[in-house]
């Protein structure tokens, strides 16, 4: 993988305590690159539920489990779009990720739960989970807002 | 961090939550919450969510499971001083509408 | 090294704009640890300290260099004290840390810059520099305060 | 992120900070402080630093600095709504008795 635009990596591992520590971290950083206040909050949900489900379901809360958070300054070219984009890559070693389980769940049927995945398919512009010499891969990506031109300096320089 | 501190009046009890209710903390506002019905049978139990400055979907979680508990007991759970993040919140979880959601806490009283 | 007590890998470059990131995070880090707000705010001065001098002076303000953060919850024996504690190692490749510059100036004489190594100092209980195979690596500790028996349950549990 | 506005009164300019001054900004706020002074002309800058977050030893130098420049011009700089956060720096660097330092702008401007 390479390097470039590298932002930040963290390294972490299983523990609940530790999504606060991200949250912030996530929150500044895509302020920093000039994503507006609405979408930093979707953004820092999205994060904060992916690393939630790997804690509950691909470690099964078992704490002090490995997980590793890539943060990039990416040109993303995704279906209909393309612009620079904060990439985020979510690792862990823990359970396969079985693909049908992740269809979300009728919103309608109000229960408890099922809300996680509804929250990081809204919170980001791609979602992509994937398998590799058994690490679990998940990678979000958030696409810049288009800068009129006049407004396009001083931010999101690095 | 949450805090969750109950102030207990007549028929009804003000539970004051602040900070964060995510994966770590959201047992503690279920546990506190469904005590509140399951044990102490109070009629009224008022969230104020005005200090909550995240709210994730387990804290969601939480709260439909509390009002479900307030139905179960005959009681009812209301929300008051909902900031524009955990309004957010709410409204992406298409749950606005579930919910007993007043103003401020005179407004829930008298309700 | 072992990585026991470890909390947080952070792997950044050196980039001005990361300042604030690590700021919110080590904030995050230490309020969940039970750090009262006073010493969150001197440890995250220090912190902050410490990576601008490695930017400004290590990498001679080179962006893109590489810098490790590593944060452990350890417990640390320093001259007169014992007990749990905030670890932070900072690693960096650059320029040499020359022992003798490390002599705060002095205060009084007022004039800009000086006052990191005296924020550092100041922030926590023990500084240390060292470098060993081209990395120069810079440990900050601070101790936890001692908990008064009746209040010592549910904070600092990881 | 810092930001800086400008508020120009008669003989007197009203610099509104907020933000981090860290080595990442304060450059910014030094550059905008020096040109009121070395350029402007400006007898009386009055930062008012209410809504800065944080401030690292680059921000205090930036402020000595500017400090440097008024007296060079003979003119005055001011410090005012000085955050508990803004005034532990400003203590620990022992710099407090050299600025001037109001409690509001209105005392600033009167001084
Ligand atoms: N990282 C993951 N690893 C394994 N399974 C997952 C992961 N994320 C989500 N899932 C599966 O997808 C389902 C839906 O997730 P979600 O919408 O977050 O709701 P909930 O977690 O409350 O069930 C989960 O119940 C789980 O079976
Ligand atoms: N990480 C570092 N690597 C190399 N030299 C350093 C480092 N940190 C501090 N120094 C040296 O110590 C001096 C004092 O640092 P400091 O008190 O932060 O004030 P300033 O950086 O404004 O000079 C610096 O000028 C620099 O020469």
């Amino acid at each position: 993988m390479g390097r470039a635009g590298l932002l930040l990596r963290l390294e972490l591992t299983s523990n609940p305590e530790i999504l606060s520590v991200v949250r912030s971290a996530v929150t500044c950083l895509a302020s920093n690159m000039g994503f507006p206040e609405a979408d930093v909050r979707a953004l820092t949900r999205a994060v904060d539920e992916a690393l939630a489900n790997v804690i509950r379901h691909a470690y099964a809360n078992r704490p002090g489990q490995p997980i590793e958070l890539l943060c990039r300054r990416v040109t993303e070219r995704a279906a209909e779009r393309r612009g620079p984009a904060l990439e985020i890559l979510m690792m862990d070693r823990g359970i396969s990720v079985i693909r049908k389980k992740f269809c979300g769940r009728e919103l309608d049927d109000v229960r408890p739960g099922g809300l996680g995945m509804h929250f990081i398919q809204n919170g980001v512009d791609v979602v992509q989970y994937s398998r590799h010499l058994r690490k679990n891969r998940l990678r979000l990506v958030k696409f810049l807002p288009v800068q009129e031109p006049e407004k396009a300096n001083g931010k999101g320089e690095w | 961090m949450v805090k969750i501190s109950t102030r207990r009046l007549d028929k009804a009890a003000i539970l004051d939550v602040s900070g964060d209710i995510d994966l770590a903390h959201s047992t503690e506002l279920r546990r506190v919450v469904l005590v509140e019905f399951r044990e102490n049978r109070t009629p009224k139990v008022i969230l104020n969510l005005v200090a909550v400055n995240y709210i994730d979907s387990s804290g969601v979680a939480s709260l439909v499971e509390g009002l479900k508990a307030s139905r179960d007991v005959g009681s009812r759970m209301m929300l008051v001083g909902l900031s524009p993040i955990v309004y957010e919140v709410l409204e992406l979880s298409k749950l606005l509408k579930i919910f007993e959601i007043y103003d401020n806490e005179a407004l829930a009283l008298e309700a």
